[in-house]
């Protein structure tokens, strides 16, 4: 039996979003004529400015277009549902979001967006635009702590792109920009466990299985297997194994302060997060981390998966400033 | 001996996108168990719309090495993913493998089947062994240069590669990820196949059949 | 086989999510002492102005907390999972929202809720504030026209608490408050489809059976049953369903102007609301009644649900000022 | 002849919520079909907190008025719903109907039914007929009076009580919901019975049960 979705044909779901999505909000954004998988924020590219380009695959929303808007990303290109966008839509979206001053690529890390994304870099040398990449990084999860360069990008996005965004809006130099977006990154750690899966809209089928009692812990945000599946436990219980990874990395000291994201990969309801950020702020005010600022939603999502995810970002003086900077972005308030 | 002019390369496309069709679900399935789910959809979306793209071109008045970068192009702007510039990729280095040729004879067809693996090899940088179609690809090109240069003739030659795409494929199940999404898996992506290796037997099968009369 | 919920005890649930929501958002919220189901905007209540107090069950979420804030709710009262809540909190709400100028109470249109709310309502009186109030009722699909007073309120709430907490904002005169809440309402339609049900923290079992290839036009937002139930259709088929009948009551003309809600019941992604909402802008533009402002996201859920409804709120000169005056509330951008 | 002091009246509470407890599944699964599925955990909740709160009382200094008021405010903060309003208002009602006393004979137990059915009536003005609790208490109510009036006893009375409210909760069955949450869905309540009238039955069994001695 095929899963449920409300969607006509499945092969054109991402081209209905997009048309969907500009006629909803039309203040913040466009397509770039002539490239429909390019949309552009209305009021960000400018003269002189660095210019911010995200993107990625479908089914993460409001991932990646939520984050288009004044004093965030400039432009995203976007991909079928869970893959890369191809060169040509991200080499629009570098030429759209030029300001002169270069243009930084920020994505997550996966092999086919570094693969697109690259090409399109190329392209857009010859057409003597500068472009720098800024990867994102931060599932602790996905890789070892000596291999963080290998770790995939998945719900940190949400600071790393704030923080780039803010330096680029505040006209800021490229070597900047560039700096603080990978500090950005560097200061952020997420993890993710799993319920049960979501489905492509193509194929309407569950696209991984899992026991009915069963969570997977560490698992990216395409399904993706994690670093070990086990029974489902408390909300406590998950909290602390998330947090205890990220504190490992993250080293944090009485005093310091961060900035926490609770995230839903799609159908886990606000009750169960805001119940695990309950445990998250209690932990936190434990260990003497004081706690800027928090989200909690579907920011970064994998369609109707079930789970969540923790971010923590370690803030300092100007990586808090970044956060505060005013922003304007379509789908949520970010700053 | 065998000659391709560009109606017999579209037609490649045609079987290969057929091959591929078919295969659809099982590639998405075992994209599921190490990847994403949706390397069936990417592969059927770009051999697809290389397809379209290649049989709407006047086959008479085009060289096969611009069949093949038209190939390539609408291939990537369908898909994305890892597989669009891999493909692409692969496709580029074939027509420049072919460029200035009216129509390819069994080494050209060879050199251009190993101008694509190494291809994909260029782009994504994987090794033999890393778990990737490489490991289906790289051993496919360099038996059918083994068998041609034995004179074993193209069909025979194109045997010789698909069984090699085969065994590789089948030999992915024995290794551990190191590129690609099933990279973060460690142990785990062990006893599974590949799925770009699977698909890559079936793509290099349908250019044995299509090719080898 | 039970259900997977991130939870810690099912009976706790409601207050460690109310305590997750407090860490996260102490800037908007804030708990009345010795009475932790009552929610109050930190900046909101203040002399002369007329409060508002909204409230009602739990697992709507961000619906009713998300809209207590500066420009919109002053308090909210918070019942457990799809229960109304009792007297005491929302008195306790109704005495820290009074300004002296009179408090109105809102809230959707249920036997439970319309009981414990007059009930509080009365206990006000006591304590000598007057209270009014004004019921939510855009579910077009719970009773028929004739019987607009019995019907259901849902996802509409979004556009009736905006325009009434714009109203006591602005310092309006009770009377202007209490007109202006009940024209919000009036000019207000919701239809909801769902698709598969949630299930409550406490038992972990699915709320409601619907099979593997129906979905309910009409069901409510806590699961109870809808106009018909039939096999799943198309986006555009569904969209086109709901809109049919919002528009067959509203009778809207060319040149009009509405504001639209596209909102997920919990687990359906903003990947098949915004093809919704591509349908619905399209067919809004045949018929010359143009959008003034679309949101799209879990406005209004019930836990995990399946399914979405569709709000059209007509505008008017008045109607669209309350929808364009600033608020300030946690979970989300509104105004 | 029986009397009711306060502590029969306490342990009149744990065998309610006992019996509830028990029936709790059977009435989220009717409350599922045509409500929000959470009859079972409202009844539960509320009976479970106002036993608690009155086998908390010092039953030798406490009336029985006391005690059920006590149990009225303890049932509707822990539970708001529907169910709060009017059970809390029952009990209240209970409780005026009892005032003074310090034990009830058999008169003022049936006053006390009597009182609670009508304060659900008062505060939900709900009809007999409209699918509500009330059909399972209004006839119980009645059911009593009359079997005590001619002479019955409180045991037979509340037997007849228990009877007529099954036969009422039975009948909503055939009914169409004008009352509460069921009443949006027309014709499609019937059929199925109402949560609030198969609880009453409990709650109405276990009070005859526990102070029928
Ligand atoms: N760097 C690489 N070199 C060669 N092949 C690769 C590389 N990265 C990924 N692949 C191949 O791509 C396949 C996955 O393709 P696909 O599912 O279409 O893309 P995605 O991973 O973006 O979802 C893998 O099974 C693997 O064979
Ligand atoms: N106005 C009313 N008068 C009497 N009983 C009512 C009324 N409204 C609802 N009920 C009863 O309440 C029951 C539902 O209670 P419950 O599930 O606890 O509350 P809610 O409907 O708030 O979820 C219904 O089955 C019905 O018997
Ligand atoms: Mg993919
Ligand atoms: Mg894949
Ligand atoms: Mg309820
Ligand atoms: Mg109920």
């Amino acid at each position: 039996m095929k899963t449920k979705k409300l969607i006509n044909d499945g092969g054109k779901a991402v081209d209905e979003m997009l048309a969907g999505i500009l006629a909803a909000h039309p203040r913040h954004l466009d397509a770039i004529p002539g490239s429909p998988r390019s949309i552009i924020s209305r009021d960000g590219p400018r003269p002189g400015k660095v210019g911010l380009v995200i993107g990625g695959g479908s089914g993460h929303e409001p991932t990646f277009l939520g984050f288009v808007g004044k004093g965030l990303a400039d432009a995203a290109a976007i991909g079928n549902v869970f893959a890369s966008p191809p060169p040509d839509p991200i080499l629009e979206c570098a030429k759209a979001a030029s300001g002169g001053a270069g243009v930084l690529f920020m994505y997550g890390n996966y092999a086919g967006d570094v693969m697109n994304f690259d090409m399109a870099a190329e392209m857009a040398a010859m057409d003597d635009i500068e472009v720098r990449t800024v990867l994102s990084t931060d599932d602790v999860a996905s890789a070892p702590r000596s291999e963080r360069h290998k770790r995939r990008g998945v719900a940190g996005n949400f600071f790393i792109f704030k923080a780039a965004g803010a330096a680029c809006d505040r006209m800021l130099s490229f070597d900047e920009c560039e700096r603080l977006a990978k500090k950005a990154n560097d200061h952020t750690f997420t993890m993710g466990v799993a319920l049960s899966p979501c489905s492509l809209p193509q194929t309407r089928r569950p696209n991984f299985e899992i026991g009915a009692d069963e969570m997977e812990i560490g698992m990216g945000i395409h399904g993706e297997p994690g670093v070990a599946r086990g029974p489902l436990k408390s909300a406590d219980e998950v909290t602390d194994e998330m947090l205890d990874r990220i504190l490992e990395e993250m080293t944090p000291s009485r005093g310091d302060r961060v900035a926490v994201l609770v995230n839903s990969l799609g159908s886990t309801p606000l009750m169960e997060l805001y119940i695990m950020n309950r445990r998250l702020s209690q932990r936190l005010a434990d260990i003497g981390v004081g706690v800027h600022a928090t989200w909690v939603g579907n920011y970064c999502t994998s369609l109707e998966m079930a789970g969540a995810s923790i971010t923590v970002h370690r803030l300092d003086g100007e990586l808090q400033a970044m956060l505060d900077h005013p922003c304007d972005c379509a789908m949520f308030r970010a700053g | 001996m065998t000659t391709i002019d560009t109606a017999r390369l579209a037609g490649m496309f045609t079987a290969i996108a057929d091959a591929i069709s078919t295969d659809k679900d099982r590639l998405c399935a075992l994209d599921g168990v190490i990847g994403d789910a949706d390397h069936g959809i990417a592969m059927e979306l770009g051999f697809s719309a290389a397809r379209d793209a290649v049989t709407a071109l006047d086959a008479g008045a085009t060289e096969p090495s611009t069949l093949l970068n038209m190939a390539a192009k609408s291939f990537l702007n369908a898909v994305g993913a890892s597989s669009g510039p891999l493909y692409a990729t692969a496709f580029m280095r074939g027509a420049a493998a072919v460029k200035g040729k009216t129509a390819l004879d069994e080494a050209d067809a060879v050199a251009m089947l190993q101008a694509m693996a190494k291809g994909i090899q260029d782009r994504g940088k994987a090794e033999v062994g890393e778990k990737t179609m490489i490991d289906a690809w790289a051993p496919a090109a360099e038996a059918a240069g083994e068998a041609l240069a034995a004179g074993k003739g193209l069909a025979v030659s194109l045997e010789a590669a698909a069984d090699a795409a085969r065994t590789g494929a089948e030999a992915t199940k024995t290794m551990i990820a190191a590129k690609g999404r099933a990279s973060r898996l460690g142990e785990r992506s062990l006893g599974h196949m590949d799925p770009g290796a699977a698909s890559a037997v079936t793509v290099i099968d349908a250019i044995r059949k299509s090719l080898a009369e």
